[in-house]
């Protein structure tokens, strides 16, 4: 039983799923909008589950003696956040009203930290640029020639180089990249299909064995 | 006041970020709990913000169980199986509302792999092998026809790459360097203009350095 | 020549960091401007608000979030620099996401901090309202439908800005600063229907596929990526981040050229002296 | 002079009918937007034509649809037409139109057709695998590298960490990444080596729990599974990027997989883990980020060769059958996009058309 119900549910949400796709007549129609929604109300929750794993993990490091500083900043950061959210939504009736407090650390801690670490791929580029691009085979150079002459591309230098230099960059975009990409996409979709169909058919079943 | 409070603690983080470039270190690590710690907090609230109570509470105070919200029970009796996962020995009850996210995953994935990638990339790929008075589109053309096809043949599973088969492939791999090294260098541009707008931060809102 | 291969195809991470911080950073602080060749684009936007009549109010959408913000914010201020220059009324919307509105608010305080422009006289907060495609449809009959209260929950009536606006008659301009689709709704919406000018400002990956409304004429003028920002700067005469992160942006790219050819040179010379 | 007289004779040429292909809830109405004669106009509705009221007023564009209609009912139309030059203009009453609720779409037969095939495909090959017969399938570099990544781990003495991308599990790329996991986790468990993952979704999280059980319980080590290792961090991106990296940085596993879908994170995280010298096999299924795990990571699976890899993990012939049945569609495809682009210079049939799916 353990096993069985949840095999049933998947497979009949799959086939809901599918059915609706191609029936609007009622019950069908806008049921897979509606499924979609049912889905981001239960992750919504499972956030809860989330929140309890990240916050017991770091509780019992700071009992077990290990890691106590930075385990209470982290535990710190949660409960100021999680407090001034909920003090805002009873105060201005949205956590997300820009006077709010929790607007301030949306503002001064998610925003800047979020935009620093995204900002550390500027420096990531150039090292994996560096260490990978060599000429070792016929296809890393190809790869290797096609990053430079689109970085060059552009930057007023490469036009400097050779004036056709922006015109080449956009091509190589627009024509052999385009066809690469349509290619793997469509082996993406194949793959696709078929782990639905695994999935549907009962011959993979990833959350049991 | 509160802003230049602010400005000080987003440029300690922005600080403790970029330090962790020369090597970890104390105050990575303080950025990075408080990080994880306040994002979690952030998504929490957002989520209940945004769907949670838009989506289920909401319509549940509103209308009550009745009529199409009679189908609100279904995520609602989802969420609370869910949460049976914090309840040892009873952790397997929230085998149900995986199942039912598996298979919404598989049942959209079929439908919408086929509607949204295969069929228009297909329909996009049948070209015209002639256009008049245009050699250059006439060559993309063809480029692009030969490039798709063979770039599908990298992936053929059955068949080892040797002989005629495998050279085909070899011009598909060919093609999917020269996209991969392009995208690369097309995306530095772009994660640049995001440091440019740390530095500048740093300079102008933080130091006055620049107006 | 193994050792020097050695050497040059082992450069330390770090040193690759310090060298792409020093490139960008120096050149920001020394000052060192790039020459910024304007493009017609960013060109007919500036003409466009500089032949606005001082006292016009003109929309600004703030539809970027916290990942496209350092592209688009520099947009941001040369536009309101140049808005509050001309001593024109400018109110704040967004459409995309709840969180832009902070970031945006933050650009607009600190400028008109910079101009001595009070709130509810010369600018306004409008937030944030989901739905965009009825809600730019709904201005056009009366910005109260939807827009009752500002962001910080005023009613318009009781802002001297706000109180005499209702629709886009009286909205002499629309900017929409966009990192996902909203600038298509405005101009389907807001243009098409209402004839209310229209300029979008995208993030430099965008750019393309935004340039056919210029040629139609649809919108009025177009900026795109930090370059499009760089441009704007150049023609208000006050380079900020756009100029001074242009030299940074040609740095970068030649830095990483640079380095590949380095990595590669010390490639051969090792293979060389291992045959 | 000839535009405005054509104008006039046209006068306000409106079409009502039912929605095809709906649920039956709404009407369509296609307005004569292109004269560049009108403004907008107003929409009356009712369900007697003595009764009209009005239901959406300033329309523009081509067409409207007056949604939220019940299913087999008659409705009665009027249309007010204003002019740009500050006139009206009005149709007669319209009607009755019916709503019809359809049980076929007929706009994704295209899609229904394929499905078919493919579902046919499967079901064959899989019949085949079944009845014994050999099927090939050749090696896959980034999947033979699993388990010489694990040993590795394991002589080294050291962890591995298992990163499942940003995506939640009604993603498929997650899907199969989870399946991977699997693999690995019965892996790991074999060689005694700890196994670490850090999670953005908490389905995901929850799920990986029972997954990893399953496989340690497979390798006949329940033992020595530990639930504490698989843990969520935060939903947000970079606050789950900056958790990885001090993981990374701090348990300095000796394999690190990065499998399911990505997005700018992934480049942060490969480099993490290449500057602490752990083997990386990476794959996902987008194409943006796919450049990045190439130049960055030991090994890649790129698009479908990450779908597949649980098949081919698997080594169980039934599921190597449905590879077989994918190497089949894609001939199929192929085959299709040459027919259809000589069709194209010929001039015989247009067969994009088939293609069409709304």
């Amino acid at each position: 039983m353990r096993k069985e119900i949840p095999f049933l549910i998947s497979a009949l949400t799959a086939m809901f799923a599918v059915l609706a796709f191609f029936i609007p007549h009622k019950p069908f129609g806008g049921l897979q909008q509606k499924m979609l929604v049912w889905y981001s109300v239960v992750t919504g929750v499972a956030m809860l589950i989330g929140v309890e794993s990240l916050l017991n993990n770091h509780y019992k490091r700071i009992r077990r003696r290990e890691n106590i500083l930075y385990s209470s900043f982290l535990i710190f950061g949660f409960l100021i956040t999680f407090v001034l959210g909920v003090y805002s939504i009873r105060k201005y009736g949205d956590a997300f009203a820009p006077n709010s407090p929790f607007m301030f650390i949306f503002n001064y801690a998610e925003v800047p930290l979020q935009s620093t670490m995204f900002a550390l791929l500027a420096f990531f580029i150039a090292s994996a640029a560096y260490r990978a691009m060599k000429i070792r085979t016929v296809e890393a150079s190809l790869l290797l020639a096609a990053a430079v002459i689109v970085m060059l591309g552009r930057v007023p230098a490469g036009a400097q180089l050779w004036s056709g230099m922006p015109k080449f960059a956009e091509w190589i975009m627009e024509i052999p990249n385009l066809a690469a990409q349509r290619g793997i996409l469509i082996g993406v979709a194949l793959g696709s299909v078929g782990m639905s169909l695994r999935i549907i058919l009962g011959i993979e079943k990833p959350y049991l064995r | 006041m509160t802003s230049v409070i602010g400005t000080w603690l987003a440029a300690f983080f922005t600080l403790a970020i970029f330090s962790f470039l020369y090597k970890d270190n104390p105050f990575y690590k303080v950025a990075e709990h408080l990080y994880v710690g306040i994002s979690a907090a952030f998504w929490l609230i957002y989520v209940w913000s945004f769907t949670v109570y838009p989506l289920l509470v909401k319509p549940m105070i509103k209308n009550g169980l009745q009529g199409e919200n009679l189908l609100l029970l279904i995520p609602f009796i989802f969420s609370i199986m869910m949460l049976f996962r914090l309840i040892p020995n009873y952790g397997w009850i929230s085998r149900w509302p995986m199942a039912f996210t598996v298979g919404l995953g598989a049942g959209l994935g079929l439908t919408g792999a086929i509607q949204g990638i295969l069929f228009p990339q297909m329909r996009a790929t049948v070209l015209d092998l002639w256009l008049k008075n245009n050699p250059l589109g006439t060559l993309n053309n063809w480029l692009l026809i030969v490039g798709v096809i063979t770039t599908i043949f990298y992936f053929f599973f059955s068949q080892e790459h040797k002989g005629a088969f495998g050279k085909i492939a070899r011009v598909g791999i060919a093609f999917i360097m020269i996209s991969f090294g392009a995208s690369f260098g097309f995306t530095v541009m772009a994660r640049v203009s995001i440091l440019i707008g740390r530095v500048g931060f740093l300079l102008g809102d933080w130091l006055h350095l620049i107006k | 020549m193994n050792k020097l291969g050695k050497i040059l195809s082992n450069i330390n991470r770090q040193v690759i960091y310090l060298l792409v911080f020093l490139v960008v950073a120096l050149p920001m602080i020394l000052g060192i401007k790039a020459k910024v060749t304007v493009t017609e684009p960013v060109r007919k936007a500036y003409e466009f608000i500089d032949s606005l009549p001082p006292g016009s109010f003109i929309l600004i959408g703030i539809d970027y979030g916290p990942s496209t913000f350092p592209e688009m914010n520099p947009m941001l201020y040369a536009l309101l620099r140049h808005a509050f220059k001309k001593n024109l009324k400018v109110g704040i919307l967004a459409l995309q996401n709840a969180v832009n509105i902070p970031i945006g608010s933050q650009v607009l305080r600190a400028v008109a901090k910079e101009y001595g422009k009070k709130y509810g006289i010369d600018y306004v907060n409008l937030g944030y309202k989901p739905g965009w495609d009825a809600v730019i449809v709904s201005i056009g009959r009366e910005i109260r439908d939807v827009f009752p209260e500002d962001a910080f929950g005023t009613p318009l009536d009781s802002l001297p800005i706000t109180r005499n606006i209702h629709n886009y008659d009286d909205i002499a301009l629309v900017i929409d600063l966009a990192s996902g689709g909203t600038w298509a709704s405005w101009i389907q919406f807001a243009q098409a229907r209402f004839g209310v000018p229209v300029i979008i400002g995208v993030t430099a990956v965008m750019g393309p596929e935004s340039y056919p409304y210029l040629q139609s004429g649809q919108i009025k003028g177009l900026i795109a990526g930090l370059k499009g920002a760089a441009e704007y700067e150049t023609l208000i005469h006050h380079p900020y981040l756009g100029v001074r992160g242009m030299p940074a942006q040609s740095g970068v790219h030649i830095l990483i050229i640079l380095l590949i050819f380095v990595g590669n040179i010390g490639y051969l010379l090792q293979k060389r002296s291992k045959t | 002079m000839f535009g405005v007289l054509m104008a006039i004779i046209l006068s306000l040429n409106v079409q009502v009918f039912d929605t095809p292909n709906d649920d039956g809830t709404s009407i369509t109405i296609k307005l004569p937007w292109q004269t560049g004669r009108y403004k907008s106009f107003s929409i009356y509705r009712g369900t007697s034509p003595d009764n009209l009221k009005l239901v959406q007023n300033f329309v523009v564009g081509e067409t409207y649809k007056d949604r939220g209609l019940k299913p087999g009912a008659e409705y009665y139309y009027k249309i007010v037409a204003h002019t740009k030059d500050g006139k009206t203009e009005e149709t007669d009453v319209i009607g009755p139109v019916k709503t019809v609720a359809t049980w076929f779409n007929k706009n994704r037969f295209g899609i229904l057709v394929s499905i078919i095939i493919l579902g046919g495909l499967f079901v064959y090959f899989i019949e085949k695998a079944r009845s014994g017969a050999e099927l090939f399938i050749r090696k896959i570099s980034g999947l033979e590298a699993i388990d010489d990544a694990v040993g590795r781990a394991a002589e080294l003495g050291k962890p591995i960490v298992y990163i499942p991308g940003l995506l939640g599990i009604n993603s498929i790329p997650t899907i199969a990444s989870l399946s991977i996991l699997r693999k690995v986790a019965k892996k790991a468990a074999e060689y005694e080596v700890d196994l670490i993952m850090p999670n953005a979704d908490p389905m995901v999280m929850t799920t990986a729990q029972e997954v990893v059980k399953e496989a340690y319980l497979d390798a006949g080590r329940p033992d020595i599974y530990n639930p504490n290792n698989i843990y969520y961090l935060t939903s947000d991106q970079f606050g789950y990027t900056a958790g990885v990296d001090g993981i990374l940085i701090r348990e300095k596993p000796g394999a690190v997989f990065l499998q399911g879908y990505f997005y700018a994170e992934s480049l942060i995280l490969a480099e993490t883990a290449h500057s602490i010298g752990a083997i990386q096999i990476a794959g996902t299924t987008s194409t943006t980020q796919l450049p990045f795990f190439v130049a960055a990571c030991d090994y890649t699976l790129i698009g479908e060769e990450m779908l597949a890899a649980s098949a081919y993990l698997s080594k169980d012939p039934v599921t190597l059958g449905s590879l077989k049945a994918e190497d089949y569609a894609k001939a199929l495809i192929i085959i299709f996009l040459i027919v259809a682009i000589l069709s194209k210079v010929i001039g015989f049939f247009d067969f994009t058309r088939l293609l069409i799916a709304k």
